[in-house]
C-alpha cells in the first residue's frame, strides 16, 4: 500500500526542514522531497529602504551566519552607492567573516552532526544529542562549548554584535581596532587554531574513520561544484572569483556580478524555497534522481573541490591530504564534514594572517558614501554556500529591487537527491525505522542547512 | 500719625484692567482690596476688543484669567454696580462711602444658568456691542463676566417699570434668585488708601455731524468694528456693511476723531492708542479677506511703542494696508446705496476724491464727566485735558495724599501702560501702607488630614441636578444608578445643587459617614468649581487634589439639550472617565520655599533707584548693584521732564534719599558674573570694584540696566563741531555756550538712527525732546528760526501741548521720509541743511548755526551677557522681551525677574518711574509671601522608567530639567532627570514627549489620561488572546 | 524531577538559539538542570512521534516553554497553540516573538503582494508561485497576539545572561526582573540635551569618536544627528554594560522592541525628534522605525486613497 | 458595526476646554459623539495617547490647543503642532486614515469655534466612514 513517511521536523539542522518520502505500493521510494521553509519576504520588504540599512535587516536572513549576509549586503551597498571600503574597512570586514566561520563550523560539527557519528546513528533520539555528548564526554564537550563560545565573544568583543551584527557599514567599517583588541583576539585565536586543528585529528579517529563507508555512499550523488577562488585558485571565503565546475571536473571562473550569466533560480510547485541550477550548462534543470540536470553544490566540500588549493599551511596539508584519499572532485555527501573541519582549520590561520598585518588597526575604517542610483551585487562565501546580495537603488538611495541567492538554495536540489539516494538505499519493501529514517536525516545534515 | 491707626484695606475704584492690577498686587501684597466698580462686571473696556496689538492676542481670552484670579482671591471684594460717592480722613485712614445699586438678582443664589435672559420678552441696545445688537434687559455683560451673576436693566425691565407686569424670569428662576425688590444701599468702608483707575470713555463722534456717525449707517466707529472683527461678537466675527449687509471691499480709517482737534471737541490731546488699533483693525480685516482695500488716514502715525513701528511696517508692506498722510474733514453720501465720499490733499498736493462702502472713525479717550465731577468732590486735581494730574517723578500720586491714580485716567495710554500704572498704584500704596500689611487679610487655618495612601480608593460621587439644567436633560436617576456599578464607587448621591452651602455641609458628612476617600462630582464646569468643592474636601479632611469633576452641565445637558437619551449615555462615559482618573489620584502637597527678603536691582539709574526706594520703604532689603560710581544712570543728562519738572533737582533728592535708606546696600562699580537659584532663592555673585567677588542671597531679582544713547554715523557727527547730538546739546544749552547764544537759526533732526533698517524701532522720547529745546531756544530770543526736521511727531498723550504750542510761536517742521533724509555739509562758520519740502514741492536749503541730532536710543550692549546669566530672552533691538506684551509688562517668564526702564524700550522717564515701581509691586507681591507654595500638579520623574536618555531637557518652555549621573545599588552608573519643582510649571510637555513614562505630571498622569480613554471608550480589557 | 523544557522556533531565524548557546558553560548546568523534551535545533524529537505515528504537530508536556520567531503561517499557529497547551509557563523569545520582529516588515505588503515579488524576482526561470506552500496568514504575529504569553524576552537576539537568568528563575522558581528601562539607561555617551541636534542625517559616515577614548566620551549618537532608537527601544542588550550597538559605535536601531509594553517606536521616535524641533520629515523611510515590531497591527499596507 | 462612534478631544484648560464651557454657556449645539478630555496644555498630550485612543476604538481623535503664540506655558502648542504632523504622517505610515486626527487652535471666546471644528470632525468621520464601507462592500 502506497504510503507517505514524514520526517518533520528535520532535526539538528540549521533551519525549518520536513522531508517526505513517498513509497509506491510494493514499499519502495518513489519520491523524496526535502521541503525547507524559507519565505520570509526580504526581497519584498528590503524595497523602500535606505541602502546603507539593508546590511542590519538581512541578517535576520540568519541568526547562525548573520555576518555573511551582514558582509554581502554591504558589499552589494558600496556597490550600489560606488564607493570602495578603505583597506582597512576591508580588513576588519574579513577578519570578522572569518571568525564568524569558526563559530559556525565548531556548532555545526559538534552540536549538530557529531551526536550521529559519536552515540551512533542508532542510539535512542533522546540521547543522540549534545546533551548526550555532554554525558559521553564531558571534558570534550565543555572545550567544544567554550571554543563556540570564544569564537562568538570575540566577535562581540570587538564588533558589538555578534548574532545580527552592525559593524560593517556602506563604505567600510564602523569602528577602528585598537592595538589592546588585537593582542587579544590574536591570543584567542591562537587557542582557536589549536583546537580546529585538535577537532579534526578528533574526527579523523573518532568519527570518519568509524563510517568510512557512509563517507563515500550515504546520500551519494554526481554532482558539480560552486565555490570561490582567487586569480591563483586559493580557497576564498570573503572575496574572489566564483568558480563553477561540471561534473566532469572542468571549471569556468567568473566575478559574481556575472551571476545571472551562469545560475538561475527554478520554482517547484510543491516548495516555497527557490532551487538554483547551472544555467550556463545549458542542459536545464531537472530534479530527475536518474538524469539530474543543471545540479550543483556548493558549501564546503564544494569549495575544495572547486579551489587549487589553500593559501594557509596546515589547511593545505589537510587539502592534499583530503585529495589524496577522496580525489578532485570528491563527491561523497559526508565529507562535507570533514571538509568543514578543514575549512575551520583555515579559517583560524586566516584569523591570524589577517591580525598579523598592522595594517588592520589603521584608523581610515570608512569611505564616506553617498545615496545614488545604481546596483550593487555582494558575494561572499558562506558557510552554507555561496551567498549573493543583488540590489538596485533609485535617485534616493533606497532599493528598488533585491535579489538573494542564499547559500543553502543552492543545495537544496542536490539535498533531495541526495535524500532520494539516501531513502531509497535504505527503504526497499516499506519497512522503516528510526534508525534508518535518521540515516536520511544524516544525509540532509551533511549540507547544513 | 502712629502706625496702628493706618489700614490694612485699600479701595480700588474702576474694575478694568488698571483697577484689577491694582486690586490683584495688592491684595497680594497682604492688603484686603475693595474693587469699586460701576457696572455689573469687572473687565473694563477689554473685554469687548477683538484683540490687542501689536501680539494680535485674543483680548478675551487673556483677560479672562485676571477676572478669574480677581474673582477668586480672598483678599478682593468685588462690588458691582456701586459707586464712590464721598471720601473724607486722610492717607492712612479715609473712610469711603460707597452706594451699591440693585442688581434685581441674589448673586448667592443665581446659578447663571440663563433662562431669565432667554425667556426675557424686552430687548434693549446693547452697550457692551456698542449698540450694534441688542441684549435682554436682564442679562449678563459678556458670557465671562465676572462675578457671573445675572442683572436686571431697572431702565429696561417691564417688571420694574410697571409692577405687576411681566416677572417672567422669576417664575422660570430654578434657584429663585430674582429680587424685583432690591433697593440702594450706602456703606462705609474704612480704608488707607484709595486707587483711582477710573477709566476712559471713547469720544462720541456722533455730536459733530460731519463724521456722519448716527447719520450714515456705514460710518462706525473703530469701537464698534472691533465688536463687528469679534468672533464672539453680535455678527461671529463676520464683517457686512451695517447698511445692507453687503461684503465690506473698501474700508477707511480716519485717525483723531475726538483726539488733537481743539475746534470739534477740546481734546487737544493726542489719544495715543488710536493709531495703533486703526493698523490693528486694519490688519485684522485683512486677515479675514485679503481682498479689502484698507487705508488709514492720518496726520502721523504714532507707533512709538514697543515692537509697535514693525506692526506698522507689517501692516504697510504684507497686509497692503494704505496710510495716507491727510485729516479728513468730513464725510458725505455717494449715492443712495450707502456708499461714502471722501475728499483729501494727497501728499503731492492734489485734490483726491475716494470712495468707500465703510468709514471707521479712530475714536480718541476721554474722561467721563461723571468722573471729573468725582475727581472734584474727592478734591484730587485735573489737567486742563481732563485727566488726573500728575507730576512725572510720581506718575501715581494724585495730589491728594493716599489716594494714587492709574490707568487712562493718568491720560491716555494703551493696556500696558496700564498694569503698568495698576502695579505702580499698588506699589505705591504698598509703601505708604507697609506698617499695616497683613493686618486685615484672611488667611485659612491650615487642616488635618487623611492619609489615604494605604487604602483602597472608595469613591463618592454626587451627580447634580443644577436645578433642571442637567436633570431637564439628563436622567440623572438613571446616571446615579450607573455609577454604583463603576468600579471602587461606594457611595452616589444627587442634588438638586451640588453647589449650594448646604449641600457642601452634607457632602461633609456624606464623606465621613462612608469613609469615603475619593470625590467625583458631576456637574458644571471644573473651571469655575474646582476650588469650592475642594475646600469641602479640605474640611471633611482629605486631601483636596483627590477630586474631580464630570463637566455633564456645560458639555453634556447644554450642548445636546434635544438628545436626552444620547446626553445621558453621554453623562455615563464623562463620570466613568472621573471615577477612573480619581481612583489612581494621589494626595499632593504644594511644595513650599521660604523666601529670602530682599530684592537684587541691577543699575542705579532712576528706574533702578525708584524700585530700590519703593521695596526699601516696603520694609525689604535691596542690594543696588551700580556698574559706574555714581547713581543716576542716563537721567544724569536730562535737564526737564515733558512739562518742565526739573529732573536734575529730582534726581539729587531721589540719589540722597536711596542712600540714606538703611534697607539699600548700595555697590558701585560692580557688575553681576554668576546666577544661581531661582524664584525666591537667587544666589547672584558680583564683582565689586575692587575686583571682590561678594554672593548675595535674594528672593527677587530687578532688571534695571539701562539703555546707551546712539553715536550717530551720519549728518557729518563728529566731523562739523556745530553738529551735535540732543544731549550734548542740553549740556551746551544749559551753559549759554557760544555756540547756543550766539545761534540765529537751529535745525532739529529727528529720528537720527531710529526707526531705519537696521533699527526699525522709535526711540519714544526725542520728538517731545527737540520740541521742548525749541521752545526754549525760541522763547529765549523769538528771532531765533528754528527747524524741527522730522518723519513723524511723535507727541503722544498730553504731550500734544507742547507740540501746539511750538508751532503757536512758529517752529518750523519740516516732514522728510527715511529715503530721502536731510543733506548737511560745511558752509563758512554755519552748516548749510538741505531737505525735501513737502509742502512747496521743493527742495529747501537752511543756513543753520546749529544742527541739533535726535540720536536714538540703543540697548546696552551688557543686556547680552545678564540675558544669559539669568536665562532671559532678548528682542531683536537687544531689549530685554518681557513675558507678555500686553498683561505681563515687567515680568519674565522666569519667575522673580523683573524689568523696568530703558532695559526694556526706550522710554520718558515718567514712564521709567511707573514701570520701576511696577516691578517693585511685582517684586514686592513675591517677598511678602514669605514663601511660595508651589502649585503641585508638577513634574514627577520616576526612577524606574528614566533613564535619563535626555529628551525632555529641551523642550522644556521652563528650562527645569536637568540630566544626573547617580550610582544604583550596585554601583553602576545610571542616568536621570531631575525636576526643579520650584520652576516647573506643570504643562506636561515633557509627558508628552518622554516615550518611556519616565516623567508624568501629577493629576494627569499619563495613565490616567489613558483611563480616561479607555472609558471613554467604554473598552474593558479583556486580551483576546487568552485561549 | 527535573522541569522540562520544549523550545520551539516558528518564523525564526535561529539567532535566539545561537544566542543562548553563547551563555556558554552555563548552558552545561542548563543541560542538567532541566530535561529538553522538545528541541528542534539541537534534539531529534519530532511532532507525532519518531516514526510520525502520532497525532500531527503534537508535543511533549513540559513546564517551560520557550518559542522563537512570530506566527507567519497555518503550521506556525498550530505549534505555536500545540506549545501553549503544553507548557505551563511560555516564554516568547526574542523580538520575532514578542512583537514580530524584521519578518513582519512584510505586514506593510499583503500577503499575495510577497509572494509574487519573491517568486518572481532575480532570476526565476519561470513565474510561479507554489501551491503547496504552507498556507500563509495575512500578516506576521507575533505570538502574544495569538495566545497568552507569561513572560516575554525580547531582543533581536536576546542577552544570553537574560535567556538564562529567566529560565534559572522559572526553574528555581525564583523571582525575576527583566530590565523596564531603554538603552539609553546604559549608553555611557555624553548627553547635553537634544537643543544642538543636528538635523538627522543619514548613516553614511561614522559617529564623532575619538578611536583612543572609551564609549563614554562620545557624544550621544542622537545629538550627533544619527537616529539613534536607544531612547525608545527596551534596554538589556549589553546586560549592565554599554549597548552592544554602542559597542560597535553605531547607532541603536531598536532590536529589543518598544521600551514601553504597547509601545510605538516609529511614533515614539518622530515625537521625540519633533518636540525637540527636529524636521522628521527629513528622516527617510520612517516606516522602517518599525522594523523590529511591526506586529500587533502596527504596520499595515498603505491604505488605499481614493 | 452598531457600536457608538466616539471622538476624544483633548483641550486645553486654558482655552479650548473654556471654549467648551462657554458653548455650553451660548446653548450651542453639537455632536454628542464628543468625549472631551481635560489636559493643562495641548502640549502635554504624547502622541501615543492619540494612538492608544484610534488603538481603542475611537472614530477620531481631537487635539484643541490654543491660538499659536497664546500658550499659557510659551511653546506648548507649537509643540502639539509639531507632534500633530508626526501624527498624521505615523496614521498614513500605519495604513490609518490621517483624516481620523485633527488638531485645532480655539481660543477660550471661541465657542463657535470649536463647535465647528468638533461639527467638520463628524462630518469628515462620516464621510471617511461611508468611504471604508463602501470599499468593502467593492
Amino acid at each position: 500500500m502506497a504510503q507517505v513517511i514524514h520526517i518533520h521536523p528535520v532535526t539538528r539542522i540549521e533551519g525549518h526542514a520536513s522531508i517526505a518520502i513517498h513509497l509506491d505500493d510494493v514499499g519502495r521510494v518513489s519520491d523524496a522531497r526535502v521541503e525547507i521553509a524559507a519565505l520570509r519576504g526580504f526581497e519584498q520588504f528590503v524595497i523602500g529602504r535606505p541602502a546603507e540599512e539593508i546590511p542590519r535587516i538581512v541578517s535576520r536572513i540568519c541568526g547562525i551566519c548573520p555576518w555573511m549576509h551582514h558582509l554581502a549586503a554591504v558589499k552589494a551597498i558600496d556597490g550600489c552607492f560606488g564607493v570602495t571600503p578603505t583597506p582597512a574597512g576591508h580588513r576588519l570586514r574579513e577578519l570578522c567573516q572569518v571568525l564568524a566561520h569558526i563559530h559556525d563550523k565548531i556548532l555545526h560539527f559538534f552540536f549538530l552532526a557529531a551526536p550521529d557519528f559519536v552515540l551512533g546513528p542508532d542510539s535512542d533520539y533522546s540521547v543522540r544529542n549534545i546533551m548526550g555528548m555532554v554525558r559521553k564526554d564531558p571534558e570534550l564537550a565543555a572545550r567544544v562549548v567554550r571554543m563556540r563560545q570564544l569564537g562568538q565573544m570575540m566577535l562581540e568583543r570587538f564588533a558589538g554584535k555578534a548574532i545580527h551584527p552592525v559593524a560593517g557599514v556602506v563604505g567600510g567599517f564602523a569602528k577602528p581596532m585598537s592595538n589592546e583588541e588585537r593582542q587579544e583576539l590574536q591570543r584567542d585565536a591562537a587557542l582557536l587554531l589549536d583546537f580546529a586543528s585538535f577537532a579534526l585529528d578528533y574526527a579523523k579517529d573518532k568519527v570518519f574513520g568509524r563510517f568510512q563507508e557512509e563517507m563515500q555512499s550515504l546520500g551519494a550523488i554526481t554532482t558539480g561544484f560552486l565555490g570561490a577562488v582567487d586569480a591563483q585558485g586559493n580557497l576564498q571565503l570573503y572575496d574572489g572569483l566564483l568558480r563553477l565546475m561540471h561534473p566532469n571536473g572542468k571549471s569556468v571562473d567568473f566575478p559574481a556580478s556575472d551571476y545571472e550569466l551562469h545560475l538561475s533560480e527554478h520554482v517547484e510547485p510543491w516548495s516555497t524555497a527557490k532551487m538554483v541550477y547551472a544555467k550556463s550548462w545549458r542542459e536545464g534543470f531537472s530534479l530527475d534522481p536518474a538524469a539530474p540536470k543543471g545540479i550543483y553544490r556548493v558549501n564546503t566540500l564544494a569549495r575544495l573541490n572547486v579551489c587549487d588549493r589553500i593559501a594557509t599551511p596546515r589547511a593545505q596539508a589537510e587539502l592534499e591530504a583530503f585529495r589524496e584519499q577522496f580525489g578532485r572532485p570528491a563527491q561523497g555527501t559526508l565529507l562535507y564534514h570533514w571538509a568543514r573541519l578543514i575549512e575551520l582549520v583555515y579559517a583560524c590561520e586566516r584569523t591570524l594572517e589577517l591580525l598579523a598585518d598592522d595594517a588592520i588597526t589603521d584608523s581610515a575604517i570608512r569611505n564616506p558614501a553617498t545615496p545614488q542610483a545604481g546596483r550593487g551585487i555582494g558575494h561572499v562565501e558562506a558557510p552554507r554556500g555561496t551567498l549573493i546580495h543583488d540590489y538596485t537603488t533609485d535617485d534616493n538611495g533606497c532599493i528598488t529591487k533585491a535579489n538573494l541567492i542564499v547559500g543553502t538554495t543552492h543545495n537544496i536540489a542536490p539535498m533531495n537527491l541526495s535524500v532520494h539516494q539516501a531513502a531509497s538505499s535504505l527503504i526497499c519493501d516499506g519497512e522503516f525505522d528510526e534508525e534508518m529514517l535518521n540515516r536520511i536525516e544524516m544525509a540532509v545534515r551533511a549540507y547544513d542547512p | 500719625m502712629s502706625d496702628n491707626t493706618m489700614s490694612g484695606a485699600v479701595m480700588v475704584v474702576g474694575g478694568g484692567i488698571s483697577g484689577m492690577q491694582a486690586a490683584l498686587d495688592l491684595a497680594d501684597l497682604g492688603f484686603l482690596v475693595y474693587l469699586v466698580e460701576k457696572t455689573g462686571a469687572i473687565g473694563g473696556a477689554m473685554p469687548q476688543y477683538n484683540k490687542v496689538f501689536p501680539t494680535n492676542d485674543c483680548s478675551m481670552c487673556i483677560i479672562a484669567p485676571k477676572l478669574v484670579e480677581c474673582g477668586r482671591h480672598p483678599n478682593i471684594t468685588i462690588m458691582t454696580l456701586s459707586q464712590v460717592v464721598d471720601i473724607s480722613g486722610q492717607a492712612g485712614d479715609f473712610t469711603i462711602r460707597v452706594r451699591k445699586y440693585p442688581r434685581y438678582v441674589d448673586t448667592s443664589k443665581c446659578i447663571a444658568c440663563g433662562q431669565c435672559s432667554a425667556q426675557c420678552p424686552k430687548s434693549v441696545d446693547d452697550s457692551f456691542n456698542s449698540n450694534i445688537a441688542k441684549r435682554k434687559a436682564i442679562y449678563i455683560k459678556y458670557p465671562q463676566a465676572v462675578p457671573l451673576k445675572y442683572q436686571i436693566d431697572p431702565e429696561a425691565c417691564l417688571r420694574i417699570n410697571q409692577p405687576g407686569a411681566c416677572g417672567v424670569c422669576a417664575e422660570i428662576c430654578p434657584p429663585g434668585a430674582i429680587n424685583f425688590d432690591d433697593q440702594e444701599h450706602d456703606h462705609e468702608l474704612r480704608v488707607g488708601a484709595v486707587v483711582m483707575a477710573l477709566g476712559f470713555q471713547t469720544f462720541d463722534p456722533s455730536k459733530a455731524k460731519v463724521w456722519g456717525h448716527g447719520i450714515y449707517p456705514n460710518v462706525i466707529t473703530s469701537l464698534q468694528f472691533e465688536r463687528y472683527l469679534s468672533p464672539n461678537g453680535p455678527t461671529d466675527g463676520i464683517l457686512t456693511r451695517p447698511s445692507d449687509g453687503e461684503p465690506v471691499k473698501k474700508i477707511a480709517f480716519l485717525q483723531c476723531i475726538g483726539s488733537r482737534d481743539k475746534n470739534r471737541c477740546n481734546n487737544e490731546y493726542c489719544s495715543s492708542v488710536c493709531c495703533m488699533y486703526a493698523i490693528k483693525e486694519a490688519v485684522m480685516a485683512k486677515e479675514v479677506n485679503p481682498e479689502l482695500e484698507v487705508s488709514i488716514f492720518h496726520m502721523d502715525m504714532r507707533t512709538s511703542g514697543k515692537e509697535f513701528d514693525r506692526y506698522y511696517e507689517r501692516a504697510r508692506s504684507e497686509y497692503g494696508v494704505k496710510f495716507i498722510r491727510s485729516r479728513i474733514h468730513g464725510v458725505e453720501p455717494k449715492g443712495t446705496k450707502g456708499d461714502l465720499r471722501l475728499h483729501y490733499i494727497s501728499p503731492q498736493g492734489k485734490q483726491i476724491e475716494e470712495i468707500v462702502d465703510l468709514v471707521v472713525l479712530s475714536v480718541g479717550l476721554e474722561t467721563p464727566d461723571s468722573m471729573v465731577k468725582l475727581a472734584e468732590t474727592i478734591g484730587i486735581h485735573m489737567t486742563p485735558d481732563r485727566f488726573a494730574s500728575i507730576s512725572a517723578f510720581m506718575p501715581v500720586h494724585t495730589s491728594r495724599k493716599g489716594i494714587f491714580t492709574c490707568g487712562a485716567f493718568n491720560g491716555p495710554r494703551d493696556i500696558p501702560q496700564s498694569v503698568i500704572g495698576g502695579s505702580a498704584a499698588a506699589a505705591s500704596v504698598s509703601s505708604l501702607l507697609a506698617s499695616a500689611r497683613n493686618t486685615m487679610t484672611k488667611t485659612t487655618p491650615p487642616s488635618i488630614e487623611l492619609d489615604v495612601r494605604l487604602q483602597e480608593p472608595r469613591i463618592g460621587v454626587f451627580v447634580c441636578h443644577c436645578g433642571t439644567n442637567i436633570a431637564g436633560v439628563i436622567d440623572v436617576e438613571e446616571l446615579t444608578a450607573y455609577a454604583k456599578t463603576l468600579p471602587q464607587v461606594v457611595h452616589v448621591a444627587r442634588n438638586l445643587f451640588t453647589c449650594a452651602q448646604d449641600t457642601q455641609d452634607l457632602i461633609v458628612q456624606q464623606i465621613r459617614d462612608n469613609g469615603l476617600n475619593r470625590i467625583v462630582v458631576a456637574a458644571c464646569t471644573p473651571r469655575t468649581h474646582e476650588p469650592l468643592f475642594r475646600k469641602t474636601l479640605k474640611s471633611a479632611g482629605i486631601n483636596e487634589y483627590l477630586f474631580e469633576m464630570a463637566n455633564i452641565r456645560n458639555q453634556n445637558a447644554w450642548v445636546h439639550n434635544q438628545e436626552p437619551e444620547t446626553a445621558t449615555r453621554k453623562a455615563k462615559d464623562l463620570v466613568k472617565m472621573a471615577v477612573v482618573k480619581v481612583a489612581t489620584q494621589t494626595a499632593l502637597k504644594p511644595l513650599r520655599i521660604p523666601i529670602t527678603p530682599s530684592a537684587l536691582i541691577i543699575g542705579g539709574g532712576v528706574a533702578g533707584m525708584t524700585a530700590a526706594l519703593n521695596l526699601a520703604k516696603q520694609e525689604f532689603h535691596i542690594h543696588l548693584v551700580e556698574k559706574t560710581s555714581q547713581l543716576g544712570g542716563n537721567a544724569l543728562h536730562l535737564f526737564q521732564t515733558w512739562n518742565g519738572e526739573h529732573v536734575p533737582r529730582f534726581l539729587k533728592e531721589l540719589s540722597e534719599e536711596v542712600l540714606n535708606n538703611p534697607n539699600i546696600e548700595v555697590f558701585y562699580n560692580s557688575t553681576v558674573v554668576e546666577v544661581a537659584g531661582h524664584v525666591g532663592n537667587f544666589n547672584t555673585t558680583i564683582k565689586t570694584g575692587t575686583n571682590r567677588k561678594q554672593t548675595i542671597e535674594h528672593g527677587a531679582t530687578i532688571i534695571t540696566t539701562g539703555a546707551k544713547r546712539y553715536i550717530p554715523e551720519e549728518f557729518e557727527y563728529g566731523k562739523i563741531p556745530k553738529v551735535v547730538a540732543s544731549i550734548e546739546f542740553d549740556k551746551l544749552h544749559m551753559h549759554n555756550e557760544t555756540r547756543v547764544a550766539n545761534g540765529k537759526s537751529f535745525v532739529f533732526i529727528q529720528c537720527v538712527g531710529s526707526r531705519n533698517k537696521e533699527r526699525p524701532y522709535c526711540s519714544k522720547s526725542c520728538c517731545t525732546h527737540s520740541i521742548q529745546s525749541a521752545i526754549k531756544l525760541k522763547k529765549e530770543v523769538p528771532s531765533r528760526q528754528i527747524y524741527i526736521l522730522y518723519r513723524e511727531i511723535r507727541t503722544y498723550g498730553q504731550r500734544e501741548r507742547i507740540y501746539n504750542q511750538a508751532r503757536e510761536l512758529g517752529i518750523i517742521f519740516i516732514n522728510y521720509e527715511l529715503h530721502g533724509p536731510p543733506k548737511i555739509s560745511r558752509e563758512d562758520t554755519g552748516v548749510l541743511v538741505e531737505v525735501w519740502d513737502h509742502v512747496l514741492h521743493r527742495p529747501l536749503e537752511i543756513k543753520a548755526d546749529m544742527v541739533i541730532l535726535a540720536a536714538a536710543t540703543l540697548a546696552s550692549p551688557e543686556a547680552v551677557e545678564l540675558a544669559n546669566m539669568f536665562k532671559l530672552p532678548l528682542n531683536a533691538d537687544g531689549f530685554f522681551q518681557e513675558a507678555h506684551a500686553k498683561l505681563r509688562p515687567m515680568d519674565f517668564n522666569v519667575d522673580g525677574i523683573f524689568v523696568a526702564g530703558l532695559a526694556h524700550y526706550p522710554k520718558p522717564l515718567e514712564e521709567s518711574i511707573s514701570q520701576a515701581l511696577a516691578a517693585a509691586a511685582k517684586a514686592g507681591r513675591l517677598l511678602a509671601r514669605k514663601e511660595i507654595a508651589l502649585e503641585p500638579n508638577t513634574a514627577l520623574v520616576d526612577p524606574e522608567r528614566c533613564d535619563g536618555c535626555g529628551l525632555c531637557i529641551d523642550v522644556c518652555p521652563y528650562l527645569t530639567i536637568h540630566l544626573v549621573t547617580y550610582q544604583d545599588d550596585d554601583g553602576s552608573v545610571k542616568k536621570s532627570v531631575t525636576i526643579n519643582q520650584a520652576l516647573c510649571k506643570g504643562c506636561g510637555i515633557c509627558q508628552g514627549t518622554c516615550p518611556k513614562r519616565g516623567i508624568t505630571i501629577s493629576g494627569f498622569t499619563y495613565n490616567q489620561i489613558e483611563a480616561q480613554i479607555d472609558a471613554a471608550l467604554c473598552t474593558e480589557l479583556t486580551p483576546e488572546a487568552s485561549l | 524531577m527535573k522541569p522540562k523544557l520544549n523550545f520551539e522556533w516558528l518564523h525564526a531565524c535561529s539567532g535566539c538559539e545561537i544566542s543562548m548557546l553563547n551563555w556558554g558553560e552555563q548552558l552545561l548546568d542548563l543541560f542538567d538542570q532541566v530535561e529538553i523534551v522538545h528541541f528542534p535545533l539541537l534534539m531529534d524529537h519530532k511532532y507525532g512521534g519518531q516514526l510520525g505515528e502520532g497525532a500531527p504537530l503534537s508535543l511533549p508536556e513540559a513546564d517551560i516553554g520557550l518559542v522563537s520567531g512570530g506566527v507567519a503561517h497555518q503550521e506556525h499557529l498550530q505549534v505555536l497553540q500545540e506549545m501553549r497547551k503544553q507548557c505551563r509557563t511560555l516564554i516568547a523569545l526574542g523580538t520575532c516573538a514578542t512583537h514580530g520582529g524584521i519578518p513582519a516588515m512584510r505586514n506593510q505588503w499583503s500577503t499575495a503582494d510577497t509572494l509574487h515579488t519573491v517568486f518572481t524576482a532575480g532570476t526565476v526561470d519561470k513565474e510561479i508561485s507554489p501551491s503547496s506552500a504552507p498556507a500563509f496568514l495575512d500578516r506576521v504575529y507575533s505570538i502574544d497576539e495569538k495566545v497568552r504569553v507569561d513572560v516575554s524576552l525580547p531582543g533581536c537576539p536576546p542577552q544570553p545572561q537574560l535567556i538564562g537568568a529567566v529560565i534559572k528563575a522559572l526553574v528555581n522558581k525564583d523571582a525575576f526582573q527583566l530590565p523596564q528601562k531603554s538603552v539609553c539607561e546604559t549608553c555611557p555617551t555624553i548627553r547635553e540635551g537634544k537643543k544642538k541636534m543636528a538635523p538627522v542625517q543619514r548613516f553614511l559616515h561614522n559617529a564623532d569618536y575619538d578611536r583612543d577614548q572609551p564609549v563614554s566620551e562620545m557624544q550621544c549618537l542622537l545629538e550627533q544627528g544619527l537616529v539613534c532608537m536607544g531612547p525608545v527601544t527596551a534596554g538589556g542588550c549589553g546586560g549592565k554594560d554599554t549597548p552592544l550597538c554602542l559597542q560597535a559605535r553605531v547607532p541603536c536601531r531598536g532590536c529589543y522592541g518598544p521600551v514601553q509594553p504597547g509601545g510605538n517606536q516609529l511614533l515614539d521616535m518622530m515625537n521625540a525628534l519633533a518636540s525637540n524641533g527636529i524636521d522628521h520629515r527629513a528622516l527617510v523611510d520612517r516606516k522602517s522605525l518599525l522594523r523590529f515590531s511591526g506586529a500587533h497591527g502596527l504596520l499595515k499596507p498603505a491604505r488605499k486613497k481614493n | 458595526m452598531n457600536r457608538e462612534q466616539k471622538i476624544i478631544a483633548f483641550c486645553c484648560n486654558w482655552c479650548s476646554y473654556a471654549a467648551a464651557d462657554l458653548a455650553g454657556i451660548s446653548r450651542l449645539q453639537y455632536p454628542a459623539s464628543i468625549r472631551i478630555i481635560r489636559v493643562m496644555c495641548s502640549g502635554m498630550v504624547h502622541p501615543e495617547m492619540v494612538m492608544h485612543a484610534l488603538a481603542q476604538g475611537a472614530a477620531g481623535v481631537m487635539i484643541i490647543g490654543c491660538h499659536l503664540g497664546e500658550c499659557h506655558y510659551i511653546k506648548g502648542n507649537e509643540m502639539a503642532l509639531a507632534r500633530a504632523e508626526v501624527i498624521t504622517d505615523t496614521l498614513e505610515d500605519l495604513g490609518y486614515a490621517s483624516e481620523q486626527f485633527q488638531l485645532t487652535w480655539v481660543s477660550s471666546a471661541e465657542p463657535e469655534r470649536l463647535v465647528e471644528a468638533f461639527r467638520n470632525m463628524c462630518g469628515r468621520l462620516a464621510v471617511l466612514q461611508s468611504e471604508q464601507s463602501a470599499d468593502h462592500i467593492m
